[in-house]
């Protein structure tokens, strides 16, 4: 099992014939991803690794059957790309582009809500079910190794840090997912920890946050229904308030989203907060052993 | 900037004249009666600083442009004053349209308690309306809020009015804040019913749309050093910290990661430096070059590359080490395709290679303590 | 039994101090409708009939727990005013102006269909469920009697007409619905139809048609799959093609919407369609008797 | 007009100069060259009535507008000619914006077979796109569309750009339709990749939205005749039919159930009039004063008053009578308020009164024929 993308999710690459969407297009394909066609207007009718491209969404769903879509397309073209993904029934519809501008985020947003799909990102690395099942996006097929671990992130590198970690210390993932790291973005930690909670494979769930927004402390009110452990890291613990740190949600500001409130908030909901992102694995190491204990 | 781009866009401001000399702000004073005279700087605090000052007269004007004209401000001469017609306020509000993040969507929030920081009026005294996509801002919502507020039923209208133009300023300039703190109701005094008016603007634009060039019109503002402007100008993101390491990650959460890391070992990071997810050679040299430039008693690269070849990222900070011959410890983590090359490649112009996070930390914290 | 509205429908009336919305509270009051706020812009804390009267429809329902709404306000008002019944979360919204621009009528149902809010109208008498239960419009109490008959129809006066005659024979209604004259209505003929045929007591509906549009021969694929009788009038069998009578609507152009299209699809669907609006009541009691005599 | 709202619009359309002059017309043909000379009159089918000639030099332009100036087109005397661009038209579509009324949305229609009136394309041939409120047309639509048009690639931001502008004129100018037939792909011969431009277009307003004055600057345009333009003057819905009866009811719908009902009995109905679901006396009266102008061999006015009082309807009909002195049978079905007053009323001044529609039908048809 899995959350959102597995081995029979049919994916539509946007972008595809630019130069990030064609060499991503093939790692995806190396990872085990069942890439069936890209889209690329103006460029219909060519192939990528193979993959047949076509001028429109619609056009490549008729005749290829996607079911999901990942976006390789500049920050100007996201709204109306993401829109066409979204009418055309895909799901979920992975953003990577950063510097979207955050009222077409909103728009892209309202009109996935309005049609029932997920938006993963912008500005993530996307989402991967390891065990070669499926890879949406941008991250190096190595770190990954199928197994218990659910993993939900602001943050790209640092995710590929502790899935590396995880990794090397025997703890597969049954999916990873970033969130992106811009202030408005599609599915949150509530929305990724609620399928988790529901996905019989994964037996523990780390979350990493950082500092900036609410999202860890919506997340810490939905774990404290969780039946299965959290583990959570936090990056900048050391940042000074009123800073941007990077991430256009990574800055403390009037006293909102500090560190101390998210910690507080992920232990008062049973969460297990890691020092630094080398204590994460020997925690979900504890949290599994304590869980086959009590189970 | 705020207050032009609103009354532009129909919301009503104070009238007002740009002057650039005292005989100018008595002319404007007899032509818009009791103004404020205000230096036309581009720092914050100039009240404070002197730089505003009351004029009920032509003369009192004239005195006032002459006392400001020429001064320096934090550093900038003044050339100009801008005198605004003085309002005769009877109620201070606040009304703002943002972003709710977790929401997604358009929030408007308002306030009978105006003219303070939107930061100290108590909770329970914050209206908040959200606002659906993309519908937008419905006459309706607008009239619940001025209901909610307490305003008088004949300034509805007036209100609705100003909110709706608010609302087409935050969507079509692509704004992340549009305030008018505080919009007053004046001039009841005269008869009239009272007129609604901006007294104050402020208009945050997202950096994404300015950045994509958006917003041609509208200028970037931003405080930054000119070492930050340096940097950012390479296309990273750069925050200048007061401690001795300098530090360089390629993404915000790892580097964020990186300082505590660093302060968990008793190190003291003297900025954040952002390299981008995909930390390629090019980049990565430039920034290190600059990070050089600010004399840290040690420096710090933690690179887990996704795609980066390892190879090609230390033959760059070999490159960057050979033409600047510098001195202080240079500390590489290196994670990523040909990892073990690169490691071997740095050790061999003696900097140090590490794969492990954890320990490249602890070695530049206890580096710079030397 | 009914469909939409009944003795528990508590009514807002937007635009009570109005000539036309202070006289039709009063009518709708001694009907037998719980009237319960009323809205008016600028007029908040008047009485209308000794109803309360509000700034917004938000007040009012926080204050009075209004269920349903309809509008008494003129053509320009009715975007704003429908929008904010709807978003108060009443339902139906019932819109009785005339001369709504056409794109107003678009906006207001998609935002209905977003919030999924019933609209009736515009251009409608409104919907009446009789023996004192609830009138929301303004068609004239006396018409009405209670019984098994449901009744949906295109033109107010030709439902007036009907209903009477129904009455007078003797054939009560469990509901009467005007769908409004103009080309863009809320509830049409399907929406009613499904709601009369789960509806226990209503054992027959009438539906008034016209000549213009496609919406009868839309309900005749409806009702090939409805348990209950149905008896049709349609008006506009002699008016000349191309000619706009009165309605937007009726109008045949381009062969589409004439009489014997519709007439043939309701046929074919199993209705009887009454030749002359006198006709009506006799073929529902027939098939009444028809249906009690095979039940 | 339709053409000039798009050109504002920016949708392109075909260059044109309005003259005055057959020397005019020369120097338009000199700039543009090749061009159509078109009559500029409020009529349709000039082109069959001689009122559009082609002119290829500036020459053959000064002999056409001498022909065309001057000429009577159906009563107008031509005091202007438009001199158009003549296109090299490599290909025909049809583009047009319009309402579904059962989908309660905005529809695109487009076909490859354009130039002809959309009702003579097969079905197969036309390409229909549902447009969601209030999200609009967005541009990866019009790239669907134009693909299913079999566009060349390089055309379909072109005609995404024109799809966008026709949207927002249907939206902005509330219109109920918004076609461009032919939309043209010309001058592909000159070794450019084609231009697209709207060669001839039509805009449809909604008249609703005209009455409430929002397209002040769009005129009402409607084939009516004088006696229609006198009733609809009044407010009412009226259509002149070639029968002898004079019809009047209240509401559209019984409007025609009546003239069914009159046909049905063997009478011609002379007139479609709906005096309005409200039916107050005096629209009324001021209706039936027209409809008795027409000399009518009977009339037959059907009245199911809601809220009306049948008593004041009576009296209206009566003050006419009594002013017309007019001798044709007049029958008239009453009930509502007062109904039974009403009846007596127009019987005591021997006035045929009714309450049921089948009899009033019945008798007016008889009385048309006697």
């Amino acid at each position: 099992m899995s959350i959102l993308v597995d081995e029979r999710t049919k994916v539509l690459v946007a972008g595809i014939t630019g130069r990030q969407g064609a060499f991503h297009t093939q790692q995806m394909l190396e990872f085990g991803t069942r890439v069936v066609c890209g889209v690329a207007p103006g460029r219909g009718g060519r192939e990528v690794s193979g993959v047949p491209v076509f001028e429109t969404a619609e056009d490549a769903v008729d005749k290829r059957g996607a079911t999901a879509a990942v976006l390789f397309v500049p920050a100007t073209a996201v709204r109306d790309s993401a829109c066409e993904a979204i009418d055309a029934g895909l799901s979920p519809v992975v953003i990577i582009a950063e510097h979207v501008p955050v009222h077409d985020a909103m728009d892209v947003m309202a009109f996935a809500a309005a049609r029932g799909a997920v938006v993963i990102g912008p500005n993530t690395y996307g989402i991967c079910t390891p065990g070669g099942k499926a890879k949406l996006g941008i991250p190096p097929g190595r770190i990954f190794h199928p197994g218990p671990v659910g993993v939900v992130a602001r943050s790209g590198t640092l995710s590929y840090e502790i899935v590396a970690s995880l990794t090397e210390d025997g703890l597969g993932q049954s999916t990873v997912v970033g969130m992106g790291g811009d202030p408005v973005v599609g599915l949150g930690f509530v929305e990724a920890l609620k399928r988790f909670a529901k996905d019989e494979e994964t037996r523990a769930v780390v979350l990493v946050g950082e500092i900036g927004g609410t999202a860890e402390e919506e997340a810490a009110e939905f774990i404290k229904g969780m039946d299965r452990p959290v583990v959570a890291y936090l990056a900048g613990a050391t940042a000074p308030p009123g800073r941007r740190m990077g991430h256009a949600g990574a800055i403390v500001e009037r006293g909102r989203g500090s560190f101390q409130s998210k910690r507080h908030a992920l232990e008062a909901a049973g969460v297990a907060v890691a020092e630094m992102p080398w204590d994460v694995a020997p925690l979900v190491r504890a949290a599994l052993l304590r869980g086959s204990g009590g189970a | 900037m705020a207050k032009e781009v609103l009354r532009r866009a129909g919301v009503p401001v104070p009238d007002g004249r740009l002057c650039r000399t005292p005989d100018e702000a008595a002319a404007a004073a007899a032509e818009l009666g009791p103004i404020a005279v205000k230096a036309q700087v581009l720092v914050g605090g100039r009240g404070r600083a002197g730089g505003i000052r009351i004029a009920e007269t032509p003369e009192e004007a004239r005195g006032a442009a002459a006392a400001i004209l020429g001064m320096d401000l934090k550093g900038h001469r003044v050339e100009t004053v801008y005198c605004e017609q003085r309002l005769e306020i009877d109620r201070e509000l606040y009304l703002a349209i943002t972003i709710d993040h977790s929401a997604r969507r358009p929030l408007l929030i308002a306030s009978a308690d105006g003219g303070v920081a939107i930061e100290e009026v108590p909770e329970k005294a914050i209206i908040r309306r959200m606002i659906d996509l993309p519908w937008g801002l419905q006459p309706f919502m607008a009239r619940q809020v001025a209901l909610r507020l307490g305003l008088p039923a004949e300034a509805h209208a007036a209100f609705s009015d100003i909110a709706g133009r608010l609302y087409a300023v935050f969507r079509e300039r692509d704004a992340t804040l549009v305030e008018c703190n505080p919009l007053v109701i004046c001039d009841s005094g005269r008869g009239a019913p009272g007129r609604l008016m901006a007294a104050d603007a402020r208009l945050n634009v997202d950096d994404d749309a300015l950045g994509l060039g958006r917003q041609p019109d509208l200028p970037h503002t931003e405080t930054a050093t000119d070492l930050e402007k340096r940097v950012r100008a390479l296309g990273l993101a750069f925050v200048e910290l007061d401690g001795d390491i300098a530090v360089m990650a390629n993404g915000a959460g790892i580097t964020m990661a990186t300082l505590d890391a660093l302060q968990s070992f008793g190190g003291r990071p003297m900025n954040f430096l952002d390299a981008g997810g995909g930390a390629s050679a090019g980049p990565t040299a430039e920034a290190l070059d600059i990070l050089l430039s600010t004399s840290p008693k040690a420096v710090l690269i933690n690179i887990f590359g996704g795609i980066t070849r390892c190879d090609e990222v230390a033959q760059a900070i070999i490159d960057v080490k050979q033409r600047r011959a510098f001195s202080m410890p240079l500390l590489v983590r290196l994670v990523g395709t040909n990892e073990q090359r690169g490691t071997e490649m740095l050790r061999a112009e003696g900097i140090a290679a590490f794969t492990s996070m954890r320990e490249a930390a602890r070695a530049a914290a206890e580096a710079s303590r030397r």
